[in-house]
């Protein structure tokens, strides 16, 4: 942890001998963010929260999306270098992917920050700050809850996002964990890929729950757990759980098709990232280089104080 | 040994028809040897049999050169020596002449294509057969007869000791067909044997040496030209005697019902004809190839941008910006290349034949399809199509008898004025006797016909004037009185200033 | 002997008939849940949308063309009918409106491929992406909420135990059956598909013909888009991704031909629902997501396979 | 007057590439900085993938196919090489079985279209399902991490300033374009493309071209998937998803006809390039990503259809 700490703070030396002389041409300072996609609600929070913060700070701030596209993603961080910005803010489409490319562009002077989720080892990836949720908390918080509701026995099945992509896994892993403590749950399906979407969701728990009898079905995020909240009918017994904490989800939250739901809030870890890189920009220190926002647990008893 | 080659017994079912019958041929080297039959008898699919393109029922067997002749596809046909021209043409659009002259057996050196090389030959090639087009034109700006002559280059470039020719002459006019005849003799020189198929009766009489004829996929015979004559030949092959082949039924000669006047294309290939006809008459349209005939009338269609021109139609000036416009007028235009322009080659003979005509195909305003099989069904009586039924796909029907599917969807509509382009290219005689009758039916109803033809002795039995074009202008006329293969002959290839 | 090869070849003509009602019957042996009337009434809600959208793209393919932007357009008019249906207006309005922005694409579609000469292929994936976009620019990336109880409803309720997402699927199927067999217009779309230039010079009016079938599809890729907003009760900017290839393959899988002029309607029914039942028949089997995919590609090929060589025998 | 007719007939083959140097001035107008090294570096990195891509789609769709798989491929060939990538062999031994594997799935598109008589769409449709799936399976749907530093280096070194993968491309695009106008075996994909009858019966065994144009379309999709890995230094199984529709755009906008029998490499070059220069430019004068999707689908149509149009002119 040392040697990471003190490769961090190198870079930030470099970063802010570097960007004087950018800064002389137009005075604010230029931060590029590169989200993993803007399509939906949880992404579009980080985008507002990201620029509500810059236009706070006076600083001026480009989004760029990668589209799930981790080849997409590292070429944008390089044209972003090319292009003199000071800081640059990503949500790694892979922890691992991204690392290198990260590495290269704070060696260029470049001050780099995670936001949303952590690259690996992201301290010696020479990334100055990181501003995450932690999704396989978030998992585990869902999962418990889950637990909790049933008794710690029955039937569940999981509806996961794109295999693959870092939000699926770690949420995965999340739930994995505390399944370990329940033996007398049991995943009795295969979790199935739904790719986030709501329509895709639907037709595959209407398929199962013609064929299997399940207690709860864990979802990975708030438009997955909307689409089996449909096909199960409001009120079902059937416990479905989100995750994320978006509209849709409070919605189906409030007209009982929906269990709960963990909200995760993007808008504040973006903001963060941008108030952490315009503090290392200024010169200054941060407190603390990783910054984790909480995950809470949404059901019908509090989801009128989440709109 | 006496044959070089010998099919025995060979049958060919296709689902519900009966292709082959137990034929047979045998074709000695150094020989022109026509297969004669009327449209569907057979011809092409023995040949295709022949090319390793079909594969022929179980028995029966072939002999080339003495030895058993086994081919699974074109290739191996060709390695072994035999080369054909296909009935349907074939050329790859979008490839230069000298590479569609040379596909499937480029010249190399150093093991890559040796354009060079290809460009010379293709242009030695080009020039033997006094075609006029660069080796490195496309061919999609070619004519239909400028691809035939092609397609009959990149045969006889062949080193084949068999060239099948199925209907080589079909698009091309007199001119080149001496051409090709001078090549076909250089090659019987060499030994090489020539299957000839053609519904031409004056090129079998003065290129074959002897002829198999078939009927309804059954073998009728072989005889040697010098002995039969063509009313001999035509009964083998309708088994029918056919004393006129060009009957001519008389008609009065009405009003002008239709005119064209100093038609000029936007892309110059028409410079300013002008024609009418007159209801009752039949007016045939000479030249040679590439002498803008299907172009005029084209441009006549709508189908192609006039940059001058009016059309009257009943005395009455009419806008033409698209076919659509003309066929209102009552016009109706059997175009020259049937597979472009002519036929959905996927679909069935009923929807073929409802492609223009559908209104009157309607009950109620809907499409009544009992309705649509009549009438192909009455066509296919009229016309003598042959076709297991009105469902056949028309890609599966013989060259001859997508041609008439492509009159009947016209005449179906019933209209006054009829353009032909063509419009006996690969049809058998007794077939074409049908359509001249026809033809000569519609006049004497008070239509009018115009026909372009590359067949002079039928434009001077049928017609009864001829205007004759020589490189997109109008180049004279002859009334029939004065008809004379010369008189045509030496307006079509005037020499312009 | 006649009556044996005419038997052989109504069956060739209804080869993938055979091969679907063989996997069905695969299906319930390995899963006897799967034949349950709860379980059919699902396959016909899942079969609903890209049965609705396969057969615009039939009237597309059939014509000569191909459109790859109707799961786009879907996306859209979900969010236009979402903004609008959350019970400020009667409920015809966001589906008028839906289907009306759906034809503006289709129009769009049309225009370029039959007036612009452009390849079908390149301007719908134009469509298709900028159409994303604008979904997205409307609905600011986020999903649309809110849309009222009767709006829900549409999707949600049965008629005598037939929802009613497959009662719009029926009539669709019904209507577009009639216009392309019985009417003078859909005779002209299998000509112009069959020979584009020998249906010009048939007289017809190839042109509108061919910017109505791209209308046709968008039209009814609007329908789809109303109805999926009230199925999964939100409006995602992001639905429907690929769909297109669903109703694609479930035109190909039908026979229709990918060249233009020949495709029945029936084959497209058989094909989409094939397609519907091997996800569902997955699912409830619980086959993990990778080997669906999997299964799910060779199931198809193989149809296809098995319907090309049954039909080829019949030379 | 031959002069300038024969001008006019050279610009109007060369239009693409009239608009593409439009597009480039109008950008570097609007941002300088498009145009610094640096960024154009950059462009060349962005353009690579997809370019040695699209010269393997070139000689599927000019033998007169369609792949829809080589995505898929790019991602199942990439997890192929990370895992034997992790420094076990010299680097050569993942870069072949990459290839090997894209080559595999390429001969079972190419044997389902030529020998089992498949629309490639479905054909390649199905593969591009299945080998997701056997990407996700083989890599449990999980990254594949840990390549070694040397294939790292793969990607990440330059030559003289030009970056790795550019040679790569660049010798992709010398070696098609090579093969394509010199060769007998380019001479024939275009003839089995134009009239694959035709070609038939002047004794080309189409069968074995049409195999080998898939083939040759898989072995590039495989060496995309070796480069794919070392770029962004792990193996995803949900990488490259659609990678297929930017390399057929890429044909297409650079003059290959979907029809088969038409297309130049260069085209193609500069097909890419486009498609690339737009996203690049889009991105720096930081449009947001929703109107980016709208301005690159109006891109695409619009120089497509300047390029259809300042064609016709010509006749
Ligand atoms: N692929 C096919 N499928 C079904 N029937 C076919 C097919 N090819 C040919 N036929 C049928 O076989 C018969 C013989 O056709 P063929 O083409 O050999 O005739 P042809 O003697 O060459 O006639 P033409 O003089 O008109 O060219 C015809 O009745 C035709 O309809
Ligand atoms: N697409 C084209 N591009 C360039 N030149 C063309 C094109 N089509 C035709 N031509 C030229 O136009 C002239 C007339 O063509 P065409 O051969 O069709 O006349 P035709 O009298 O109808 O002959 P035929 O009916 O015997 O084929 C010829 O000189 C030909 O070379
Ligand atoms: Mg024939
Ligand atoms: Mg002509």
């Amino acid at each position: 942890a040392l040697t990471g700490c003190s490769s961090g703070t190198e870079t930030t030396e470099e970063s802010t001998g570097g960007d004087a002389s950018a800064e002389s041409g137009d005075g604010a300072y230029k931060i590029a963010l590169i989200q993993q996609h803007q399509t939906n609600a949880f992404q579009i929070g980080v985008t507002e929260g990201a620029q509500a913060k810059a236009d706070e700070l006076g600083v001026e701030l480009n989004i760029l999306s990668a589209d799930q596209d981790a080849a997409k993603q590292i070429s944008q961080i390089e044209q972003c270098v090319s292009e003199g910005y000071d800081a640059i803010l990503f949500e790694p489409v892979d922890p691992d992917g991204l690392r290198d490319a990260a590495k290269a562009a704070a060696d260029a002077g470049v001050i780099m920050i995670n936001i949303v989720s952590a690259c690996t080892d992201w301290e010696s990836a020479g990334i100055s700050a990181v501003s995450c949720g932690d999704n396989v908390k978030a998992g585990e918080n869902e999962m418990q809850h889950v637990a909790d509701l049933l008794g710690g026995k029955g039937n569940i099945a999981i509806l996961t996002g794109p295999s693959s992509t870092t939000d699926t896994t770690a949420r995965l892993e999340g739930y994995r964990n505390i399944l370990a403590n329940y033996p007398d749950m049991t995943e009795v399906i295969a979790p199935a890929d739904c790719a986030w979407d709501t329509a895709k969701a639907q037709s595959t728990v209407e398929s199962w729950l013609s064929a299997y009898d399940l207690d709860a079905i864990v979802c990975q995020n708030d438009g997955m757990a909307v689409g089996a909240g449909n096909a199960a009918g409001a009120n079902s017994g059937i416990v479905i759980t989100g995750l994320d904490g978006t509209p849709d989800g409070y919605e189906a939250i409030k007209d009982g098709r929906i269990t709960g739901t963990v909200a995760q809030d993007g808008g504040l870890m973006a903001s963060s990232g941008v108030e952490a890189a315009v503090t290392l920009l200024d010169g200054g220190t941060l407190e603390n280089n990783l910054i984790i926002a909480d995950s809470v647990w949404i059901d019908s008893s509090n989801v009128a104080d989440y709109e | 040994m006496e044959y070089i080659l010998e099919m025995k017994d060979i049958s060919k079912t296709f689902p519900g028809v009966k292709a082959l019958d137990h034929v047979q041929l045998q074709v000695r080297p150094g020989e022109v040897h026509a297969l004669m039959g009327e449209n569907g008898a057979g011809k092409s699919t023995l040949m295709k049999i022949l090319m390793g393109i079909y594969t022929r029922d179980a028995g029966g067997e072939i002999l080339f050169d003495g030895k058993p002749y086994m081919v699974s596809n074109p290739k191996e046909a060709m390695d072994m020596g035999v080369a054909m021209i296909h009935q349907e043409l074939n050329p790859i659009l979008d490839m230069t002449v000298y590479e569609n002259i040379f596909v499937g057996r480029e010249l190399r050196k150093n093991g890559l294509v040796d354009k060079k090389a290809e460009i010379e030959q293709a242009q030695k090639l080009i020039e033997e057969c006094g075609l006029h087009v660069s080796p490195k034109e496309t061919l999609r700006n070619l004519t239909v007869a400028q691809c035939q002559l092609i397609e009959i280059i990149k045969a006889i470039s062949v080193n084949a000791k068999v060239i099948i020719m199925d209907e080589p002459t079909a698009a091309i006019t007199d001119r080149e067909v001496e051409l090709l005849f001078g090549h076909i003799r250089r090659l019987k020189e060499k030994g090489v044997a020539i299957i000839y198929i053609s519904h031409r009766m004056a090129e079998i009489f003065s290129i074959c040496d002897r002829v198999s004829v078939y009927r309804d996929g059954q073998y009728i015979g072989t005889g040697t030209t010098t002995e039969l004559d063509e009313g001999q030949l035509i009964k083998m092959m309708v088994g029918r005697e056919i004393t006129d082949v060009y009957p001519k039924l008389e008609a009065d000669i009405g009003e002008v019902v239709f005119e064209a006047k100093n038609i000029v294309r936007a892309d110059n290939k028409v410079k300013g004809v002008s024609l009418s006809v007159r209801r009752g008459e039949i007016l045939g349209i000479g030249g040679l190839v590439g002498a803008g005939r299907s172009e005029l009338v084209e441009g006549i269609f709508g189908m192609h941008a006039l940059s001058q021109g009016e059309i009257f139609v009943h005395g009455k000036r009419v806008k033409i910006s698209s076919p659509e416009d003309i066929i209102k007028q009552g016009v109706a235009l059997i175009t020259e290349d049937r597979k472009v322009t002519g036929l959905n080659l996927s679909g069935t003979v009923n929807d073929n034949i409802a492609m223009v005509a559908i209104k009157k195909l309607l009950t109620h305003g809907l499409y009544n399809k009992g309705k649509a099989r009549r009438a192909s069904e009455e066509y296919i009586e009229k016309l003598n199509i042959k076709t297991p039924s009105a469902d056949q796909i028309v890609g599966n029907l013989s060259g001859g008898n997508q041609q008439k599917i492509v009159i009947a969807k016209w005449l179906l509509n019933d209209p006054d004025i009829i353009i032909l382009d063509e419009p006996t290219r690969g049809i058998d005689v007794g077939a074409k006797r049908d359509i001249y009758l026809l033809l000569g039916n519609l006049v004497r109803q008070g239509k009018a016909v115009i026909m372009i033809s590359s067949e002079i002795p039928e434009l001077m039995g049928i017609c009864d004037r001829i205007m004759v074009m020589c490189e997109g202008n109008y180049s004279g006329e002859v009334s029939r009185e004065e008809f004379s293969q010369e008189r045509i002959m030496t307006l079509a290839s005037a020499i312009k200033v | 002997m006649k009556e044996k090869s005419r038997a052989k070849s109504l069956i060739s003509e209804y080869f993938i008939f055979v091969i679907f009602i063989a996997l069905v019957v695969v299906l319930t042996c390995l899963k006897p849940s799967f034949i349950q009337p709860a379980n059919l009434v699902n396959i016909l809600k899942q079969a609903s949308i890209n049965g609705i959208l396969a057969f615009g793209m039939m009237f597309v393919i059939i014509a000569g063309g191909f459109d790859m932007s109707v799961g786009s357009t879907v996306a859209f008019t979900g969010i236009l009918a979402a903004m609008l249906g959350q019970g400020q207006y009667p409920i015809f309005v966001p589906l008028i409106v839906a289907m009306l922005g759906g034809l503006a694409v289709g129009v769009v579609n049309g225009v370029g491929v039959a007036v612009g000469n452009l390849p079908p292929f390149i301007m719908t994936l134009g469509t298709m992406t900028a159409v994303r976009g604008l979904a997205l620019l409307i609905s600011d990336g986020k999903p649309i909420i809110g849309i009222s109880e009767s709006y829900k409803a549409v999707a949600a309720s049965s008629i005598f135990g037939i929802p009613m997402l497959a009662v719009f699927l029926v009539i669709t199927i019904l209507l577009c059956s009639f216009v392309l067999s019985k009417t003078v217009y859909g005779r002209r779309v299998y000509a112009c598909g069959g020979n584009l230039l020998a249906a010009q010079v048939s007289g017809i009016n190839t042109t509108k013909i061919r910017i109505s079938t791209f209308a046709i599809a968008g039209l009814l890729a609007g329908l789809s888009g109303f109805l999926m907003t009230s199925r999964v009760t939100i409006a995602q900017p992001t639905a429907a991704e690929s769909y297109e290839m669903d109703a694609i393959t479930a035109c190909v899988v039908g026979g229709v031909s990918m060249t233009g002029g020949v495709g029945k309607p029936w084959g497209v029914v058989i094909g989409c629902l094939l397609i519907t039942v091997i996800a569902n028949g997955l699912d409830i089997m619980g086959v993990s997501s990778h080997w669906q995919k999997i299964v799910k590609g060779a199931i198809i090929v193989l149809a296809v396979l098995i319907d090309v060589k049954g039909k080829s025998k019949k030379r």
